[in-house]
């Protein structure tokens, strides 16, 4: 566990010891996608590429400005794409830059079996080190919004680091510097949660009366935010989850059956120590073979009388 | 772009037309979003498709391909009834009050003076009417009817909100709502700014429409303001560096013409660069022409150029045709008319229209030389690559040289932005290979025809022996002195001609144009360069982004021309009084003895105010044009012009549809279809994802969008059967296009004149290499004519065709180039077939 | 000249506030963070400052290529990201900027002078000299054999109208002005340039 | 194989072969499962070579367990079939705990606790089979929804531990009862065993001549 020397962490996946705390005052960062200010251009895709040396598959065009059509171990960030029309039929094109939203309370990393695969840093961000990591796909299940991606070379799991490299040294995500149109800000989470605020005025101002913030308190909100002009309904977003949460299914798995089955075991283990000094071994005695002798002699004794 | 780039974020309204700004200029786009929230600006947007653009913007509104000028005359109409225009402004600084010839008129859709048999105008009835002093007559009362403003007004009064509706396609709420929006920038301190790009150019009325455009900016009073103006989104690095270099057919450096024909002397062509003065009192700046054209020849020829010989003036070609455009010259090579042909960093197959037309040209020429960092279709136009590129290279006779260049990672030297800013940028990497710059490869070809010359003789060698060839290498020169050049220098000790005060010693860069002598004292590449490339240093390279009052102008970042002035005009964003029109957003000011602000002022610095001079001064009037005069072909004031490919007829002149002063080559007139057969608008453009055809060669675009397709709206998917993301054959008269067809809410068919009318959209990227998938090209199918002025080609609306169609074999998609026997080798080498 | 940009920056002393990404980086407090996040992979990268290819944006780039320029070294791009001093882009790239180390080094870019004699079905890699040597040969025979040095009037044209010429949108001015000097000279007039279309 | 003189087989060759075989599996299954349900078991991922190693084989092993088992499965059904006599052998389950086995209803080839262990398993390694391809991420990831696998993952890991339970019942049950170990090492009992534990199953072989482990057993009862 030398990795926990950086003393940054304050949740590693499947480990129960408390990670290194004194160093708490950390800065919280947070990335803010404005999706108003957002012109789809997907200069945060292409420089997400460049920055991570990844480069996808090419893929076919498959009817969508989608592309690849989907997150993939390549593709970290996708720009989503919806025609929606409302009511009066008003045509709205409702763009969302998709990614790792780096909750406060990570799914993937409370799903991970492997120590250390998964960790979340003091700044928020949650990364995978892939070092550790397994290539089960429990992350998968775990996410609450469909991110992470196992690749098929190395069976590792990939998805958006929030450029845990230069937010290191003191920089921006590439995402974040490359946005030609400042739909993608990043700093302190407060800060962004102020400049958010602004923004929301704005758009109420210009009749998006349902304008808010996206920080689903259910995972103990997001270091990555949204600005939807429609925050009632955030599923128009290309299926942005409504109300997103770490399944209950993966809270019974990763909550209490944890503990429940080690009790178990530990009950059924127990239990047959306990028996095998109360109850001691069930041996054959010499009157069982006794018995049994005289069975098979009688039995003999008839089959020749019979023959 | 008469304003910069971040002065967008001072305009109140923005109108995104002709252009697609978020999708072409996204890092430019960003300050129309600045200005929306940082100035709680408008939006507008009106395009055939609802683009990113129309994503974010306020008021969304669709026109059909070609009927722009419609649209815009109606705005005019409407500002005029209601009287939204900035009356001050249009009095005092432009040509309103000014009074028409009477023999100026306009009827059935022409202009007065039209040959039909030569298809163009004899234009001297489109003047002004002249006073004794040769000054044009002025009725500052408006009431003449022959003034200029009340000429225009009569000629939009068709225009009512029912007919552009009729002709656009547009609903009339959505039009209005954006008359009324723009209506309200006609007040002092509100501007309104215009971007545009190829949406308006690329058609047989381009430069008309962006004249239309700028009339209804300078009604409203928005040039030269800050957050106004007339700002083309230019497309290219360096298209505005090359353009302002006179790397045109009829150009020379820094807008001066080629001599024609008719020009037979020198004294000949300088009679018709006079630029006298048609107002009192007024600059008309191009009075300097004999000094930037003789500091020109100085620059070009050196000590051979000398008064005696008129500057050399026989050096230069005369044009015995208007132009020798791209159109002509693909129309020459059809003709076998031409032997050679060099392409350098361009690609025509991909960016000419009609590609049948381009490869046929091509194809009869002896030698094509291809200078360019990527491999292009133009360098392989004789391979076979399937019905992509369905040559036969066994049957072409052309000689081709791939030349190897280096790009911009691998080489100094300046590129000129949109906003008209020089800026040096530095070599990062060497180059890959052989490959060298094009400044080592024309020096080689320039030695080596020198020292053929020189040898042996041949066809007039003199300006090629003459030529400035002073570099330290002059196998390669160095960027810097190819820069020093440009800018100039004297070449004598120059003297104040006033009061005889030494100016300039023999040898010192100039710090200005003014500076210029026609004596030939002075010499300079390119004079509005002037000032770029001083003794104090290269001015291109300044890095200090400082921007007094955040005015979007950051006058010591690298340097603009002219004179480092960063918004054009702006004399004109102050009124007569020298006070700015906008109190809060001043660019210059009169403060009692000089103009000041946070630009350098385009006037007299010391200029009074009372003096009368006017804003433009460039312009004989001082005046900027609601009347063109003579200068458009096709009349002093636009008219809507079907284009030549339309669905409808000509609503407003039945018996002139189209552009009467378009020039169609007769081979080309027989590939023009017809709607019957061609129901269908078909209009190209770029995606965000790609630059033009290169990005096709960079991984990370072709992966955002990697294969052909084209858009078209729901309803017409359903008509035709077609699937989204199914396959489609789209077709024109002159060829077709098989791809995959994306169905989208954001293209609806428009009602033109009681028809419904489905525009299909064909984006451009895709050839036949590169990394992404293999395409035809949208050119394949674009019309082979141009618009009247600039022979732009008309890509922007044409008719086309589309059908449902089933999956290519995979031999028809395969990359890469076939064998003898039309197998890729792709596919051989993989052994799949 | 000084290429990398901070010592632009000190040379016209503009004393403006600098990302030093490249100063930043690694030092000792650095090293734990590497055992997890990913090195920071420009640390000693040589920065230079240029303008992007595409459009007329002109956005600011920083190009960051391996190698320090020793005398050993053939420096190759390997990232570029937005210049944040520049007041247009102000550090932003659209996905084409973004992404201008695929052109750079695109598999497409072109790296040996190829020649196809006419009627050839295949491309021939030949020397510089060959090239340039041909070109100007053909180019001399087809001036010679088709200048108009008077017109039908009798009037000096001195025009050349059977080879012309594109030029590139993206050269420097410097390269424009040379071709424009050369091609002018030759009487070149059908040449054009981008703008046209 | 051979066998000691007048003892009685109780397990053919084949089974002993097959159960081994099955619980090789079995055990290195719990490992690796456990390694990768609680962190405090995650160390036994060492076992495998590695995390990565030990994923990649934990799928392959339960498909050598189904088929393994299917085996078992095949032998030893019919015997495995519940009568009268287990639930009589059920009531008295406190004097078999208290090995006063004497007093308990005589049973065939199995008792009804092996009986449970049997339908246990036979019922649980198909439910962790099925659910383990759903969520068996290298081939079938995107074969179902991610909510598909996360009901999987929680069966499987609810059925793996159930399994477990079952597992250390049965251990338990053959260390505690002696002689049960050798029927499965070695393949035979004594006839006390089988007089003691499963007296019917005895008596058929009696009755019938066979030397296990069925009555119809073909070779002759060995002196």
């Amino acid at each position: 566990m030398a990795d926990l020397q950086s003393q940054d962490y304050i949740r590693r996946s499947a480990t129960n010891l408390t990670p290194p705390s004194v160093r708490h005052h950390e800065l919280e960062v947070a990335k803010l996608i404005d999706v108003s200010r957002c012109i789809g251009c997907k200069a945060c895709q292409s420089a997400c590429m460049e920055w991570n040396n990844l480069r996808p598959e090419m893929e076919e065009f498959q009817g969508a400005y989608e592309n690849p059509h989907d997150l993939n171990p390549g593709t970290w960030t996708l720009m989503r794409f919806a025609e929606y029309e409302d009511e009066q039929g008003n045509l709205e094109w409702l763009i969302r830059k998709d990614g790792c939203m780096h909750c406060e309370d990570p799914g993937c990393l409370k799903a991970c079996p492997a120590p250390g695969a998964i960790v979340q840093y003091a700044n928020g961000i949650v990364d995978f080190i892939s070092e550790n990591c397994i290539g089960c796909g429990y992350c998968v299940k775990g996410c609450p919004f469909n991110i992470p991606r196992i690749s098929a070379q190395d069976h590792k799991s990939y998805k958006c680091t929030l450029c845990s490299d230069r937010v290191g040294v003191g920089l921006e995500p590439a995402c974040v510097k490359t946005c030609p149109t400042g739909a993608i800000m990043f700093g302190s989470k407060d800060d962004m949660k102020d400049w958010a605020g602004e923004r929301i005025a704005e758009l109420k101002e210009r009749g998006f009366q349902n304008a808010g913030l996206y920080d689903p308190p259910e995972v103990g909100g997001t270091h990555v935010m949204y600005v939807l002009h429609h925050a009632d309904k955030p599923s128009l977003y290309s299926g942005l989850p409504d109300k997103p949460h770490i399944s209950a299914l993966v809270g019974a798995w990763k909550g209490f059956l944890k503990p429940v089955a080690l009790a178990g075991l530990a009950f059924a283990a127990v239990g047959a120590f306990v028996h095998s000094i109360v109850a001691g071994p069930n041996e054959t005695t010499e009157a069982d073979e006794a018995h049994a002798r005289l069975e098979m002699e009688k039995a003999k004794r008839n089959g020749s009388a019979e023959s | 772009m008469t304003n910069t780039w971040q002065d967008i974020k001072n305009a109140n309204v923005v109108i995104v037309m002709g252009g697609n700004a978020a999708e072409a200029h996204p890092c430019g786009f960003k300050w129309v979003v600045e200005a929306k929230i940082e100035n709680k600006a408008k939006l507008i947007v009106v395009d055939p498709r609802f683009t990113r653009t129309a994503s974010v913007a306020d008021v969304y509104a669709p026109i059909r391909p070609g009927t722009d000028i419609a649209f815009l005359s109606g705005l005019m109409r409407y500002l005029l009834t209601n009287d939204a225009i900035q009356h001050e402004y249009v009095r005092a600084y432009t040509n309103a009050s000014l009074i028409v010839k009477d023999g100026f008129a306009f009827e059935d859709g022409l202009f007065s003076g039209y040959n039909e048999e030569k298809r163009s105008y004899d234009k001297s009835s489109w003047d002004y009417e002249l006073d004794e002093q040769g000054y044009a007559k002025s009725d500052d009362t408006w009431q003449n009817p022959r003034c200029v403003i009340n000429l225009l007004k009569s000629h939009v009064d068709r225009y009512t909100p029912e007919m552009v509706s009729r002709i656009c396609g547009t609903p009339q709420d959505k039009y209005l709502e954006i008359c009324k929006l723009i209506a309200t920038t006609s007040a002092p301190d509100k501007a309104l700014t215009s971007l545009f790009a190829l949406g308006w150019t690329q058609h047989s009325v381009g430069a008309q429409n962006i004249r239309t455009m700028a009339m209804v900016q300078l009604l409203l009073g928005n040039i030269g303001v800050a957050g106004g103006g007339m700002n083309a989104l230019r497309g290219h690095s360096n298209i505005q560096g090359l353009t302002d270099i006179g790397l045109l057919s009829a150009s020379l450096p820094g807008y001066m013409n080629m001599p024609k024909d008719s020009e037979v002397t020198f004294d000949k062509y300088m009679e018709t660069k006079l630029f006298k003065p048609l107002r009192p009192g007024q600059t008309s700046y191009w009075q300097n022409y004999r000094k930037f054209f003789v500091s020109f020849q100085k620059a070009m020829f050196g000590s051979a150029a000398t008064a005696e010989n008129n500057w050399a003036y026989d050096y230069l070609p005369k044009l015995d045709v208007d132009g020798y455009d791209i159109l002509r010259a693909f129309e020459m090579m059809n003709n076998k008319q031409m032997n050679g042909y060099i392409c350098q960093g361009f690609n025509p197959m991909q960016a000419f229209p009609d590609r049948g037309k381009i490869r046929r040209g091509l194809s009869n020429l002896k030698y094509l030389v291809v200078m360019d960092p990527l491999d292009t279709e133009t360098a392989n136009f004789w391979q076979d690559y399937g019905p992509q590129n369905p040559s036969k290279p066994t049957e072409i006779q052309t000689e081709v040289f791939q030349l190897p260049t280096t790009c911009f990672a691998e080489e100094n030297g300046t590129l000129v932005n949109s906003a008209r800013w020089l800026q040096w940028h530095w070599k990062a990497a060497d180059a890959p290979g052989q490959a060298k710059t094009d400044l080592w490869i024309i020096a080689g070809l320039y030695n080596r025809m020198k020292a053929m010359y020189a040898k042996d003789g041949g066809a007039f060698p003199d300006a090629l022996l003459n030529l400035t060839w002073t570099y330290a290498d002059p196998h390669e020169p160095e960027p810097e002195e190819v820069a020093k050049e440009m800018n100039g220098r004297a070449l004598a000790d120059v003297n104040d001609p006033a009061t005889g005060a030494p100016l300039l010693k023999a040898g010192q860069q100039l710090d200005a144009f003014a500076q210029l002598r026609d004596d030939g004292t002075t010499m300079s590449g390119c004079w509005i360069f002037a000032g770029s490339f001083t003794d104090k240093g290269n001015m291109t390279a300044r890095r200090d982004a400082t921007d007094p009052r955040e005015a979007g102008i950051a006058p010591n970042w690298a340097w603009a021309w002219p004179a480092n002035r960063r918004i054009l005009y702006n004399r004109a964003s102050a009124n007569p009084e020298g006070k700015a029109w906008n109190p809060a957003k001043p660019v210059i000011e009169w403060n009692g003895s000089k103009w000041v602000g946070v630009d350098v002022p385009d006037y007299g610095p010391t200029v009074k105010p009372s003096d009368s001079v006017g804003p433009f001064i460039m312009n004989q009037e001082g005046q900027a044009r609601l009347f063109a005069r003579g200068l458009m072909n096709e009349g002093p004031f636009p008219e809507h012009y079907e284009p030549f490919e339309s669905p409808s007829e000509n609503v407003l002149h039945p018996k002139v549809k189209n552009n009467p002063a378009a020039r169609l080559f007769a081979s080309d007139k027989e590939h023009m279809g017809a709607s019957a057969d061609f129901p269908y608008v078909g209009t190209t453009y770029r995606l965000t994802e790609h630059f033009h055809y290169w990005t096709k060669h960079a991984l990370i675009n072709a992966i955002l969008q990697p294969e052909e397709f084209v858009e078209i709206g729901e309803a017409l998917a359903k008509e035709k059967g077609i699937e989204q993301g199914g396959w489609v054959k789209v077709s024109s008269k002159r060829g077709q296009v098989i791809c995959k067809a994306f169905v989208t809410k954001r293209i609806k068919p428009l009602m033109v004149d009681g028809k419904p009318t489905h525009v299909i959209g064909c984006p451009i990227h895709w050839g036949f290499t590169g990394v992404a998938r293999k395409g035809y090209g949208a050119n394949t199918l674009t019309p082979f004519v141009g618009d009247a002025n600039t022979n732009t080609p008309e890509f922007k609306a044409f008719l086309l065709n589309i059908e449902k169609t089933s999956a290519p074999p995979a031999v028809d998609v395969a990359q890469g180039p076939r064998d003898a026997q039309g197998v890729p080798k792709s596919l051989t080498k993989m052994g799949s077939l | 000249m000084d290429l990398s940009r901070r010592g632009f920056i000190k040379l016209t002393g503009a004393g403006l506030a600098v990302s030093s990404m490249g100063a930043l980086g690694f030092g000792s407090a650095g090293t734990a963070l590497a055992a997890s996040v990913r090195p920071f992979k420009l640390t000693a990268a040589t920065e230079t400052r240029n303008t992007c290819t595409y459009c007329s944006v002109a956005c600011g780039i920083l190009i960051y290529s391996q190698g320090d320029r020793a005398k050993n070294v053939k420096s190759s791009v390997i990232h570029i990201e937005g210049d944040p001093d520049h007041p247009v882009n102000r550090g932003t790239l659209c996905p084409k900027g973004a992404g201008l180390l695929d052109i750079v080094r695109a598999p497409g870019r072109l790296t040996v002078p190829k020649y196809r004699a006419a009627g050839a079905t295949e491309w021939k890699e030949v020397s510089w000299d060959f090239a340039l040597d041909r070109i100007a040969t053909l180019m001399k025979q087809d001036r010679d054999a088709n200048f108009i040095a008077k017109n039908g009037a009798g009037a000096t044209v001195n025009r050349w109208n059977t080879t012309g010429m594109l030029a590139a949108s993206a050269a420097s001015n410097e390269a424009a002005y040379v071709t424009f000097k050369w091609a002018r000279a030759l009487g070149m007039v059908t040449f054009d340039n981008q703008a046209r279309v | 194989m051979s066998y000691p003189k007048g003892t009685i087989v109780r397990n053919s060759t084949l089974t002993l072969v097959n159960h081994w075989i099955t619980g090789l599996c079995f055990v290195l299954l719990t490992l690796s499962g456990l390694a990768m349900f609680h962190p405090v078991f995650f160390w036994l991922s060492n076992l495998f070579g590695s995390g990565q190693w030990m994923r990649a084989l934990h799928p392959w092993l339960g498909v050598c367990l189904i088929v393994s088992f299917l085996g078992l499965f095949i032998q030893f059904w019919r015997d495995n079939l519940w009568n009268r006599d287990d639930v009589e052998w059920a009531k008295s389950l406190d004097k078999v705990l208290d090995n006063r086995e004497e007093e308990v209803p005589p049973v065939g080839r199995f008792n009804a606790g092996q009986k449970a262990v049997f339908w246990g398993m036979a019922l649980i390694i198909p439910v962790l089979f099925v659910t383990g391809i759903l969520i068996w991420e290298v081939y079938f990831g995107d074969a179902t929804s991610i909510e598909t696998q996360r009901v999987a993952v929680l069966i499987h890991s609810m059925a793996a531990i159930g399994a477990i339970l079952i597992w250390i019942t049965h251990v338990y049950a053959a260390l505690w009862v002696k002689g049960s170990m050798r029927a499965m090492l070695h393949g035979w009992v004594t006839p006390g065993w089988a007089h003691r534990h499963h007296r019917k199953w005895f008596r058929s072989l009696v009755a019938s001549g066979s030397p296990g482990p069925t009555p119809d057993s073909t070779a002759k009862f060995r002196d």
